[in-house]
């Protein structure tokens, strides 16, 4: 199969000023944080960032937010970090929320071609806001429109060249229906293996999917970070 | 006893052997610790995992392990990981018998505000729109009235709302309340509270059978 | 967690007359043949079968269609069977086509609790006609429906008595699905196996999506049969 | 060499490194046989494979593993296995650079029609839509001509469309010609056959530049 192996360099330097970029995780498990880092580092502009999450305050998705390279965010909820609530307020960023189930299903519904699913979830609130709603067999539901993006920006377990990747635990979260989702996919592996390494049956994401395996060397203290109060404790490596 | 410890053990019994439950964040997290030990029951966290085990010191962690509320924990055997289209199927398609969900407020008609206050707490809804919506059974925990003594069960929600009509039970320090097409039914009372002052802290009528009422 | 094994009588007695039943596999791989063959003793009538195709004539679901218990099947296509073709023309049987992919997104969003999916698979052909067409974004959609059931057939490859279980390579195809999408879930499993065996990570369908786990003692002919012409070869075991 | 054979060898030049791609049910399914040995393409099979590999022998086969097509395959290295619902995702949301479907009519247009006789030959579509409509690229192979000798390039299509102008290119035992834009281009012709013979067995008009015109 096509070896995609990329250094993260050139991975991210695909990216371009304005682009949309989903990011995997949910809180820190699954939070791509050195293709952020990379990012950050090279400093794409007025960029659109989907995530369940903003992450943590100084961390992921937040490192973006801080150096002025986020115009909108969408997310389900920014409750772990209220320096991102604090630039929402202040109207540095827009920010659209979703349910968080109705995320995931946006973000499906563009990775599986469908223009848009119903539901009844958060019709009469405040999220509904804006929102077409149809009568469908006697039932009044909102139409959510897919949810596609530029880039994706997924966390693996394990990957082989391909672009088969697994995902561990609870850092599955939103990552395979992004890496379905978007234009380009690249995928940070801690483990990079051989094909045929990851048994058929266990693929999470199947290769077709994806643009871009960048091996990670080595993981960073973010990985493994979880600030409670002022107790930071690293639990990377 | 505090209020919250007491809302979380007599919410701890509103699960029943068998049952696929979510905890919602804040108060409800609490009650995992007050299950029966070795009860058969799957927790559910919209993160991913099913068969949610107790919470883990950070140092013993699994870095990829969380529950919805950021916690480290453990799995039981019987868990599973799935990713977030699935986990919110299991939550519309009505695979969870039962959510416990802090609230703000509750109306009369078991309308269910948790999410917002506009101007002051805008963090986003997070999974409790479909928490409160689709699980089976919805009960509510919160304080019966807020920091300054004032009811939060009403007749309306004043807060923006995250579901309509959707609270089945709501259990506070002061009493349990069930909810019926849009009647309040006063069924327990705590322990060293009267009928009487559970009464004055609801701003909505409450349906009373002073027979039928037993303490928690 | 909760044990769900159930003898195989037991978990299909469950099922009455006029019941709408979704059966996994893609010809052979998934089909659970041993359900049907039970169901096929139990003899229920009028049902509505909702499974990719019928099977190959003699065997699975046509062995229900030529007991006369099959009102109706919802499938993506019966070129497997032209006993099943026979049984339509001759108007013995009612059949509803859909794209497969379009009767996978059907299934899976009865499961996902979603009423109805846009697409514009099939839109202005012969599969379009009576669904209601919407105009969304300047563009013309279908919108279909979810497609529920009262029950689901699944055959798994390895089960534990909560429900969790896998599937073994193609036949995975919409056996997923189905355990979502169906108010009572039925499955066989070649193995069983105890809780915690199938490490969470590997788990194909959640033990919360299951009802009944019922344990094969042994696999007959049915699941190793492809039949080739006059060819009938047998790999079962 | 038979016109099935032809077919089948030119399409399979179709077909470039690092492609995914799908081999539709009948005549393109031999096209594998056809494949430079070792090159980098990730076959897909709609039942929920990626990396499929050569077809097995009955008596060696996984009972498990078929592609859409019912005949027993191997996978290669890097190959996956996923449920329908991922397996047409790929497929409508872009991943499939590539199907090669049989065909019984093609218009000029590139409607393709290839799954119903009226009355005649009616098993359903499978995921013949899908891939008609959302792979990147779709090639259509055919014979020129049906068995009484008359011509399955039309103007129009007289069967029910599996899809509108979804066909980039057509492959016959005597030509192949891309369409674009609703024109039919010449491209190809088989040896042995004359321009003027494609010509006059297709019933839609061809433009022709004779001197880019190759021969397969």
């Amino acid at each position: 199969m096509l070896d995609k192996r990329t250094s993260i360099e050139e991975a991210i330097a695909q990216i371009t000023d304005g682009a949309s970029i989903m990011v995997g995780g949910f809180g820190v498990p699954g939070t791509p944080f050195l293709l952020l880092e990379e990012l950050v580092r090279q400093g794409q502009k007025r960029l659109t960032i989907i995530k369940n999450d903003a992450n943590e305050s100084g961390m992921g998705v937040d490192l973006l937010v801080a150096n002025g390279q986020v115009a909108r965010l969408v997310v389900s909820h920014l409750g772990l970090n209220p320096h991102a609530i604090e630039r929402m307020n202040a109207g540095d960023i827009t920010v659209e929320f979703c349910a968080q189930g109705i995320l995931a299903e946006r973000i499906r519904a563009a990775g599986a071609g469908l223009p848009a699913v119903l539901t009844d979830i958060g019709i009469d609130t405040l999220l509904a806001d804006g929102k077409p709603v149809i009568e469908f067999e006697g039932q009044r539901c909102l139409v959510e429109k897919a949810l596609s993006a530029d880039f994706a920006l997924i966390h693996a377990e394990r990957a082989d060249p391909f672009g088969n990747h697994t995902y561990a635990a609870s850092a599955r979260n939103f990552s395979p229906l992004m890496a379905m989702a978007a234009q380009t996919v690249i995928v940070e592996a801690e483990q990079l293996v051989a094909e045929g390494e990851i048994a058929p049956d266990a693929v999470h994401t199947p290769g077709p999917f994806v643009d871009a395996v960048v091996h990670l060397e080595a993981l960073t203290d973010a990985y493994g970070v979880v600030r409670r109060g002022n107790e930071v404790v690293n639990r990377a490596g | 006893m505090q209020a919250r410890e007491r809302i979380v053990r007599r919410a701890a019994r509103e699960v029943r052997a068998g049952m696929t439950v979510n905890l919602g964040i804040g108060l409800p997290t609490g009650i995992a610790a007050y299950l029966e030990a070795g009860m058969n029951v799957c927790l559910h966290s919209e993160n991913g995992v099913a068969g949610v085990g107790p919470a883990v010191a950070t140092e013993r962690a699994d870095r990829n392990l969380i529950d919805a509320g950021g916690a480290y924990v453990s799995t039981l055997p019987g868990a599973s990981f799935f990713d977030s289209a699935v986990s919110f199927a299991l939550v519309r398609g009505g695979r969870l018998d039962l959510a416990l969900l802090g609230a703000m407020q509750v109306s009369a008609s078991g309308d269910l505000a948790n999410w917002i206050i506009p101007g002051k707490f805008t963090p986003g809804v997070g999974g409790g729109m479909e928490l409160a919506q689709k699980s089976r059974r919805v009960v509510a925990l919160m304080t019966h009235c807020d920091k300054g003594g004032r009811p939060k069960i009403l007749q309306e929600c004043t807060l923006p709302l995250t579901a309509p009509r959707c609270v089945d039970r709501v259990i506070t320090d002061m009493a349990v309340i069930d909810i019926r097409g849009g009647t309040m039914l006063l069924r327990e009372i705590a322990e060293g509270v009267s009928v009487q002052e559970v009464v004055d802290a609801t701003d909505a009528p409450l349906t009373i059978d002073a027979d039928a009422i037993s303490t928690f």
